[in-house]
């Protein structure tokens, strides 16, 4: 019990999204898209840190929390820049399309 | 050991200098450098031999054994070069080196024609190795430098009988001879192993001594042992089934057949069996074997040189029958007249092939027969020589043949093997039918030969006649040595010598009593008939009418004739059973176990694996997202092997 | 300085004076390929020179290992570099110093492209041989057993033949198979030599020592057998030797016939059967069979061969299998026998090969049919082929018989006479193959125009070819020069492994043939009165 | 445990090496921006750069700092050179190749040393924080690096699929940190060490999605996908370091993990897991790299079964394993970067792909490189006498002492196919004639240094490993976690 | 206190709603829709967060995420104008299905494993003070300094990164 929410709560809550956001990684077809599915998949990553450091009564969850999200700050530039510099190439980011690298 | 009496090596030793000299530097050297080394170093050996032999004939005839060196020392198996002079091998290096200087001089003569300096060097090169082998072979102490010998004689005579390198037949007969002596070798081999487990050790007087002291210990394996040995010897001396290749040994220079073929090595397989007489007497079946063979191959090489026309073919049927005689005589026991057959034979088959040979000069390498006619008139030396050597073979006396031949089916007759005491008569006069009707077709009537060769008749130069002549005396007196009881009680001065090399035997009962004084004239009588029938028919056949007869025997049983003259197709068999099958059985492993199986399995498993790679390689389909689902699945394949489903 | 390490660590300097010389090789420049060569050869001589100072300081009485030298290497796991000579290495090594500058003399004029690589590769091959049959410790011994294959696939597969790749892929997949099984199994020995002792080792010394449960032994056995088997070659794992043997360039040939599968029987001698007697005794005869099929199965399939060099690669097959047949055999007649023929096979096949290769430099063909009646052409190429021939086919007097008799006589006094009985056929096999090979190639009429032509032998083809025919004369003359030095390694081998025998009198003295037949003194188990 | 830090005189000494690091890349940065003429002596401050943070690493005090989240020990600092061995072999390579294509500029080298950095406290971070942090930081500088050269398409779409599986990996790693974090209640390694933790399945859960995270950095099947393509299109020197020293350091994670976790050893199932996973990689590196025909994706594969024999001394679980490890990436560093080198000498054209035949005659044109691959090559497939061999004798050695016979036979069987393809490259060197026309560029000091310090490194290591063996055993038994 | 709290109410309709609007983010075809959608997902997430006593999270959550990320993602989809996609699923049948499946059992998987470990947790009552800044940044600064230190290098190789990758082309 966090106050009075069950950690069940949280954490089928952060499970969901983090199933959630693995489906759209593995279904979705642009690179944008795929990635934010992938940064979805990091926020239920934090849920589930909230909530244990909650439960557990140490705060060492939410320090973790931030450097997640500096870091998925930090990925999203990055990512995006890429995406960029890839579709002066390629004119898309259908992740279908691309596959000059195989075999 | 005065100066007089050189060391034994040195006899072996004098032919291999000269091989040596004439193989490095005949060549350059040029003909007469090698018509006097080749020779030359023959005639010393013989001349050192018989320095080295009168004291031993005159003397006790105590074995002599001289070591040189250590050979082989490994494990229990140990063997020395030593040689060994006793009366037996005293006998053989005697005419050994005697015939064959005879035959190297003849040579020089027959051999004048090559034009190349090197194809005569090379000739007697190998002639000399021969002469080295060979008296090597006769001289061993020891099973192991026989077989030195025994190969070395082996090899000269692949080399000789291939000299006309470029002459396919003669490389395949080459070829072919070496090929089945060493099937006898092979036979040989295991006699000696044999008798190396047996005996543990090779040295002759080591065995027999063992063998002769406790025959009761040896006895039971001896048989087998026996008949390995006489395998190998069956080879050597062309018995049968192993006779083949001495026929086709003719593809070389005559005086190689006269030597080779004919005089020495061919006899090697007997002197073997002589030499190991011991073992074979305590092996009686062994030596009914032997005595077996031995007839049959008498009889039937006999029955092929009726019906053959190439002079030389029927000189070496005759040589294989004859051979046949020796064992015959070594299979009854009688292996005093066996080696004393081998030294007449030596005489008078040496003369009948230089003859031959000296014919064959003189038509220029005519070999038919039915070209040949009249030479009598033309070439009267060779006529004579040739003369007298038939009828030594034939076994009319007072001819050396006769004494040998008559002493030969006395031995069986003793035995009590009248089956073979009778094939033995017939083949005898068989033996004299053929040889006269050879007389008859070459030299008397008219000649069949072409212009040109009747224009180029002549009789051959000095160098050869010679030893024509000496060869046929030597077939008149050279069976004096060893008269039969009958005729002189202390005639067999020739058995008595060889005596002391038949030690007694306890255990073996020797039942061979000694005939009447009657019986053996009776003998004499009616082998001398025998001969002198055939020599008569094959004269009034031949001679006479001009082969009337035989032809109207030949077109009234033109299957049996043909199958006769074919040297009943025996050729043709050992093709079908043996040749063929073995191609086939090598294509087999080649071609399908080496290739097709082996081979075929490693590289299926390689492309196996490769495929793999190669259709694995598409699983990198270049779509991240399939990247990001097999991670996936790792994951999930990760979770449920370890934690599970709960 | 030199001296000490002349009389101290020979064996070192033998090793590494070839692998010296090639890395001073690396400084010559590539153009000057003249100088590069005649270096390799003096190299190689230097070293044939150390090797009969060997020869001739090697004390023939003492059955040990001598010139022993040992260092630690890896220390923390007992990997030492442990070096010692018995008389078979020495006779080893001689063979692989007398071969290396044969072979790189007779490659002078044959080299068509990088002549350099082509000496260092062959330096780099000797100091590989050279170290094999000096290593003591199963670490080093794999180490260098390895490192062979290195120079042996570059010489294969850069002045091979067509199908060189091939040939090279094939070679080196082979062996590496074996030897990789047999590298488990010397980490397992190790392993186990810890467990038992506490401490780490890989010196044969040590390892003999553990006694293994009979199962465990046999898998072991197997692995080194497998390894070795496949370098002799032993039927039916010699399929790559055709192959290597026809691709090679000539002087690739000599020394992998020569030398490399000796290797084979060497390791076997050397180490499987110290190792694990139990199984080598339980599996023995499965050994000495399978060099009996190969006797056989080498000389039938040498028969139909159109290409000379793999007529020859067969024979080697065949002899090989004479020679394991010797090592199955066990007697110390046998084993002699054994080591001997390794030493002329060496020879004879190599004057065989350097010959052929006589005949392709001149014609680029190694086609049977291609040639015949050449012996009045090049009457001296055809007159050691003959030595060489029937050195290889075991004419008495040659060299080949010597060792082929005492392999047989040994097996016959062996628990399995009829090895000898069956293997003693080769006699008649060899004689048909290589006699029709003669006949078809320097007998019968000459029909090929090109052959009217061809150049008899060169000096730098003579003199390694008559080298080669001197030393089968001497060996087949004086035996006991070899055999001397021979036999107390023979009789040691055969002591240490009857020693860990269970009972193996009763086994190895009981044969088939009935006991009568025993001669009284073979029953020695070493054999036979000094 | 909460009681603050403070950031002392030894925690400076401590971190001083990653400092060095951080501000070569900056000073390079600045220099790139404002003296861009100097790029030429960029390549020099890098190394010297790394020789600065290797010196500080070696004086840095034993023991661990920041409150117990960073290690200095024997094992860190010989890890330590390692890794800094891999980025000076990079920058060497880097130099003439980034000169030939034009790209020479201060950002690649700033974005390696950070990269590196970001390893550096992989090794070194005793805390999962601090690894996570490592690992973002290596991970977002090589996703630069990948698609550096924005010219070739290729590269861009190589730091795409490196990105987007690396983000996807590092999803799964933060959340198997999550569960770590949740039975232990903090994030340091240390706190895993608590009994009955081993056989908990939230734990283990959580060590399986760490494996796979690290098991992706290091390219292990199946977690290898993105490796072959991301090697082809990524500039070589980025290669040469990434396919080197993540993963070592990577294994060490896990090991550092797995240690702290096992106290009893690693429990039988887990085992088992790790063993499939070696068996998949070997077998799926050497099979499907014997179909390949770009000399980069053919060292990937070979990577990823090379990471096949790493699994099995992590499925060994020992201080031994653990040292054969260490010996292990030495020889691969020496081997692997000392190809990728060899390729980057031999390959005139970086925006073309580089397939194998390209190579044929070269062992005549370019001794010395060729040379030095082939070297390499025999190295990868364990031949004795070079690096490799020491390297797979320990790992062997450790299954077998453990009593893993059949991983290890599987093993050497694998090695045996590994042969098909290295051999084939080396025939191609040097028994097929060459193809390309034009002689290959000319090899520059430090492309030479790159080659000849691989080549020595190799047969140094070959044949005198026993020093190297020593220092890891000796490193490993400072090594803070392990069962009984 | 009463069986169902209001913390809780509010937590659960925040983190439904999250849920919800993350899978509208996945089935939604249109990238802009769905980033749209993940912001909604992102602030109700930021609520749930405060009810977890966790504000200054929250409060990033909202500017970092929500704000900064999610409007850098609209800024490159209006960029590169990325075309909705078009039958998702149907032209990779085989991804799809083991996707599917996977997903199917890794959500069994963690379903199980999280209603073991919130049973076998009992979380410390002291929740409540855990939400202050202070004792954070305190915290950030000392004990994680390290961390926290590498993550500034982290953020200027991403800055350098990005700046990298998408400066213009230049000679």
């Amino acid at each position: 019990m966090i106050g009075g929410i069950p950690l069940n709560d949280v954490l089928l809550a952060s499970g969901a999204l983090f199933v959630i956001g693995l489906a759209g990684a593995l279904l979705r077809k642009n690179a944008i898209s795929i990635f934010l599915s992938i940064e979805v998949m990091m926020n239920a990553a934090n849920l589930a840190l909230i909530g244990y450091g909650s439960a557990l009564g140490t705060r060492e969850g939410q320090i973790v929390v931030f450097f997640v999200i500096a870091i998925a700050a930090a990925e999203a530039s990055v990512g995006l820049a890429i995406f960029v510099s890839l579709f002066r190439h390629t004119e898309t980011i259908d992740v279908n399309e691309i596959h000059l690298l195989k075999w | 050991m005065t100066s007089l009496s050189p060391p034994l090596w040195l006899i072996p030793a004098l032919p291999l200098a000269g091989f040596l000299l004439c193989l490095l530097f005949g060549k350059r050297l040029g003909k007469t450098f090698v018509s006097a080394v080749g020779p030359g170093s023959v005639a010393l050996a013989t001349v050192a031999a018989f320095l080295r032999l009168i004291p031993f004939f005159g003397g006790s005839h105590a074995p002599v054994v001289e070591k040189l060196a250590d050979w082989i020392t490994a494990g229990a198996f140990s063997v020395d070069i030593s040689l060994r002079l006793d009366p037996l091998s005293a006998l053989m290096i005697s005419f050994v080196t005697f015939v064959g200087f005879l035959i190297h001089l003849y040579s020089v003569g027959y051999m004048s024609h090559d034009e190349t300096g090197a194809g005569y060097a090379r000739y007697f090169a190998y002639l000399n190795l021969f002469m080295f082998s060979m008296l090597v072979l006769v001289l061993g102490n020891n099973f192991l430098i026989l077989f030195v010998g025994w190969e070395g004689v082996g090899l000269c005579s692949y080399l000789l009988i291939g000299y006309y390198y470029d002459r396919e037949y003669a490389a395949s007969a080459g070829r072919k001879a070496f090929v089945v002596n060493r099937i006898g070798d092979f036979g040989f081999l295991i006699g000696m192993f044999f008798i190396f487990r047996l005996f543990g050790s090779l040295d002759f007087s080591t065995v027999f001594g063992a063998a002769a002291e406790d025959p009761g210990r040896f006895a039971p394996y001896l048989t087998v042992t026996c008949l390995c040995l006489f395998v190998g010897a069956a080879g050597k001396s062309a018995q049968v089934p192993l006779y083949v290749w001495l026929p086709d040994a003719m593809a070389g220079p005559t005086p190689v057949s006269a030597l080779i073929h004919a005089a020495t090595m061919v006899t090697a397989g007997v002197y073997m069996v002589t030499r190991c007489n011991v073992l074979f007497r305590l092996a009686p079946d062994a030596m009914l074997v032997v005595a077996i063979v031995g007839t049959v191959t008498a009889i039937f090489a006999a029955t092929i040189a009726l019906a053959q026309n190439d002079i030389k073919k029927v000189l070496a049927y005759s040589t294989v029958s004859q051979l046949g005689y020796m064992f015959l005589a070594c299979g009854v026991g009688a292996y005093v007249a066996g080696m004393f057959h081998v030294m007449t034979h030596a005489f008078f088959k040496a003369c009948l092939f230089l003859g031959s040979g000296s014919v064959i000069h003189a038509m220029g390498g005519e070999q038919d027969m039915r070209k040949m006619g009249g030479l009598r008139s033309k070439m009267p030396v060779t006529f004579w020589t040739f003369l007298i050597a038939t009828l030594a073979l034939s076994g009319i006396p007072p001819l050396a043949g006769f004494f040998s031949k008559d002493a030969i089916l006395t031995g069986a007759f003793e035995g009590h093997r009248n089956v073979i005491f009778g094939i033995g008569l017939l083949t005898a006069g068989m033996t004299a039918f053929y040889m006269f009707r050879l007389v008859s077709l070459t030299f008397t009537g008219g000649f069949r030969g072409t212009h040109e060769q009747e224009h180029h008749l002549h009789e051959s130069p000095r160098t050869m006649t010679l030893p024509l002549i000496v060869l046929a005396i030597l077939s008149v007196v050279g069976g004096w040595i060893g008269l039969p009881p009958a005729i002189s009680e202390s005639g067999d001065r020739f058995g008595r010598f060889l005596a002391p090399i038949f030690p007694a035997l306890p255990s073996v009962h020797a039942e061979t009593g000694v005939l009447a004084h009657g019986t053996e004239w009776l003998l004499m009588a009616v082998s001398t008939a025998v001969a002198a029938g055939g020599l008569y028919l094959a004269w009034t056949w031949y001679g006479k009418q001009e082969g009337r007869v035989p032809a109207r025997v030949a077109a009234a049983f033109p299957g049996t004739y043909a199958l006769v003259r074919d040297k009943f197709r025996i050729d043709e068999l050992y093709d079908l059973l043996f040749v063929r099958p073995f191609h086939a059985l090598a294509w087999f492993l080649w071609k399908v176990v080496d290739v097709l199986v082996i081979d075929g399995i490693l590289n299926a498993v390689a492309f196996l694996v490769e495929l793999a790679g190669d259709l694995l390689r598409f699983l990198q389909t270049g779509n991240v997202r399939n990247y990001a689902l097999t991670f996936f699945l790792g994951v999930v394949a990760l979770v449920l092997a370890v934690i599970g489903v709960f | 300085m030199v001296a000490e390490i002349l009389s101290n660590h020979l064996l070192t300097a033998l090793i590494f004076l070839p692998a010296a010389g090639a890395a001073l090789m690396l400084l010559f420049p590539a153009a000057q390929t003249g100088a590069a060569k005649a270096f390799a050869i003096a190299v190689s001589v230097a070293e044939l020179a150390l090797a009969v100072s060997l020869w001739l300081r090697f004390d023939p009485q003492t059955p040990g290992y001598q010139f022993v030298e040992h260092a630690a290497w890896v220390p923390a796991l007992g990997i030492s570099y442990s070096l010692g000579i018995d008389g078979i290495s020495l006779v080893l090594i001689l063979l692989t110093a007398v071969l290396t500058p044969v072979s790189l003399l007779f490659s002078w004029t044959h080299v068509a492209k990088s002549e350099r690589a082509f000496s260092i590769s062959f330096l780099a091959l000797a100091t590989g041989i050279i170290g094999t049959l000096c290593a003591l410790d199963l670490a080093l011994f794999y180490v260098l057993w390895e490192v062979m294959l290195v120079p042996m696939y570059f010489i294969i597969g850069v002045w091979g033949g067509s199908r060189r790749i091939y040939a090279a892929m094939k070679f080196f997949f082979f062996t590496m198979a074996g030897s990789l099984l047999m590298f488990l199994a010397i980490l397992y020995v190790a392993a186990r030599h810890h467990a038992s002792t506490g401490e780490w080792s890989f010196l044969l010394s040590d390892l003999t020592r553990i006694d293994f449960p009979m199962g465990v032994q046999a898998v072991l056995f197997f692995a080194f057998a497998l390894a070795f088997a496949i370098k002799v070659p032993v039927f039916p794992l010699h399929t790559w030797l055709p192959d290597a043997h026809t691709e090679a360039p000539t002087a690739g040939s000599i020394m992998l016939a020569g030398v490399l599968l000796k290797l084979g029987v060497y390791g076997y001698l050397r180490f499987a059967l110290p190792l694990f007697p139990e199984a080598a005794l339980q599996y023995g005869p499965w050994v000495g069979a399978l060099g009996v099929i190969g006797v056989v199965y080498g000389a039938l399939v040498a028969y139909p061969q159109k290409d000379m060099k793999r007529l020859v690669a067969y024979s080697s097959v065949s002899h090989l299998g004479l020679v394991v047949v010797g090592v199955g055999a066990f007697t110390a007649t046998a084993l002699s026998g054994a080591v001997l023929q390794m030493v002329n096979h060496g020879l004879s096949t190599g004057a065989l090969f350097l010959l052929v290769g006589v005949l392709y430099e001149r014609r680029h063909t190694r086609d049977i049919s291609a040639y015949g009646g050449i012996a009045g052409i090049v009457p001296i190429t055809t007159g050691l082929f003959l030595v060489a021939t029937f050195s290889s086919i075991g004419l008495p007097g040659l060299n080949g018989f010597v060792g082929e008799f005492l392999i047989l006589v040994g097996t016959w006094i062996s628990p399995h006479p009829w090895w000898a009985a069956v293997a003693a056929t080769g006699v008649v096999l060899s004689a048909i193959y290589m006699l029709t090979m003669v006949q078809r190639v320097f007998w019968n009429p000459l029909v090929h125009e090109e052959n009217k032509t061809l150049r008899d032998i060169r000096p730098s083809e003579l003199i390694p070819a008559c080298v080669l025919v001197a030393l089968m004369i001497w060996v087949g003359v004086r035996p006991n020069d070899v055999l001397d030095r021979i036999r107390p390694s023979v009789d040691a081998l055969q002591a240490s492994v009857n020693a860990k025998r269970k009972q193996a009198d009763a086994r190895t003295l009981s044969g088939p043939l009935p006991h009568a037949f025993e001669p009284a003194h073979a029953f020695q188990p070493a054999g036979g009165p000094r | 445990m909460t009681g603050l830090v403070r950031f002392g005189a030894e925690e400076l000494a401590a971190v001083l090496p990653e400092i060095v690091l951080a501000a070569t890349g900056c000073l390079l940065i600045l220099l790139d921006a404002f003296a861009p003429r100097m790029r030429s002596w960029f390549a020099t401050l890098s190394l010297a750069g790394i020789a600065g943070s290797l010196y500080f690493l070696l004086r840095a005090p034993l023991g661990a700092s920041f409150g117990g989240r960073l290690e200095t020990s024997p094992l860190t600092s010989l890890v330590g050179v390692f890794i800094g061995g891999t980025a000076m072999i990079a920058v060497l390579i880097a130099k003439p190749y980034l000169r030939r294509s034009g790209e020479e500029r201060g950002e690649f080298y700033a974005l390696l040393l950070w990269g590196h950095l970001g390893v550096s406290l992989l090794t070194r971070g005793l805390d999962l924080l601090v690894v996570f942090v490592g690992v973002e930081l290596l991970s977002l500088a090589f996703y630069v690096l990948a698609g550096f050269f924005r010219r070739i398409p290729a590269s861009s779409e190589a730091a795409l699929k490196y990105f987007l599986t690396g983000a996807f990996g590092s999803a799964f790693t933060l959340y198997g940190i999550v569960f770590l974090f949740a039975k232990s209640g903090s994030v340091r390694i240390s706190a895993l060490s608590q009994v009955g933790l081993d056989a908990d399945p939230l734990v283990l859960f959580g060590l399986l999605l760490l494996l796979a995270g690290f098991g992706f950095k290091m390219s292990v099947a199946p977690f290898h996908a993105w490796a072959p393509d991301v090697y082809q299109g990524m500039p070589t020197p980025a290669v040469a370091y990434l396919s080197v020293a993540p993963k070592a350091a990577s294994v060490l994670v896990l090991y550092r993990v797995c240690g702290a976790v096992f106290l009893g050893g690693m429990p039988d199932r887990f085992r088992a897991a790790v063993v499939a996973l070696a068996i998949l990689s070997m077998t799926l590196g050497n099979v499907v790299a014997l179909a390949q025909r770009d000399i980069k994706r053919l060292l990937a594969y070979s990577g990823i079964a090379q990471m096949g024999y790493v699994l099995i001394a992590l499925a060994v679980f020992g201080r031994d394993a653990l040292a054969a490890i260490v010996v292990f990436f030495f020889a691969y560093l020496a081997a692997n970067a000392g190809a990728f080198a060899a390729v980057a000498v031999l390959y005139r054209d970086e925006t073309k792909p580089h397939p194998i035949g390209l190579l044929a005659g070269e062992g005549r044109r370019s001794p010395f490189a060729a040379g030095v691959l082939a070297l390499c090559l025999f190295s990868l497939a364990g031949i004795p006498a070079t690096a490799g061999f020491i390297g797979k004798f320990f790992l062997f050695k450790a299954a077998v002492d453990r009593g893993l016979y059949a991983l290890a036979i599987i093993g050497v069987i694998n090695s045996l196919v590994s042969i098909g393809y290295y051999l084939k490259v080396v025939y191609i060197l040097y028994m097929r004639d060459s193809v390309e026309p034009d002689a290959p560029p000319r090899l520059g000091l430090a492309g030479g240094l790159a080659l000849g310090l691989c080549a020595a490194g190799i047969l140094l290591l070959g044949v005198f490993p026993a020093r190297l063996w020593d220092l890891a055993r000796g490193a490993t038994e400072a090594f803070p976690f392990f069962g009984p | 206190m009463s069986a169902f709290p209001a913390d809780r109410i509010v937590f659960d309709v925040a983190a439904i709603v999250a849920v919800l609007f993350a899978g509208l983010m996945v089935v939604h075809r249109h990238p802009v829709k769905s980033v749209l959608a993940v912001v909604v997902a992102f602030f109700f997430l930021a609520v749930s967060y405060v009810v977890l006593s966790a504000p200054f999270i929250a409060a990033l959550q909202v500017i970092v995420y929500a704000g900064a990320i999610l409007v850098l993602f609209l800024f490159v989809l209006m960029l590169l104008n990325v075309a909705p996609e078009s039958g998702a699923v149907g032209r990779r049948p085989i991804q799809a299905f083991l996707s599917g499946a996977a997903l199917i059992v890794f959500a069994a998987l963690l379903l199980s494993l999280f209603r073991r470990s919130g049973a076998e947790i009992r979380g410390a009552g002291a929740s409540a003070g855990l939400g202050e800044i202070a004792p954070l940044a305190r915290l950030l600064f000392s004990d994680y300094l390290l961390p926290f230190e590498a993550l500034s290098v982290l953020l200027l190789a991403a800055l350098v990164g990005a700046f990298v990758l998408a400066r213009k082309e230049e000679t």
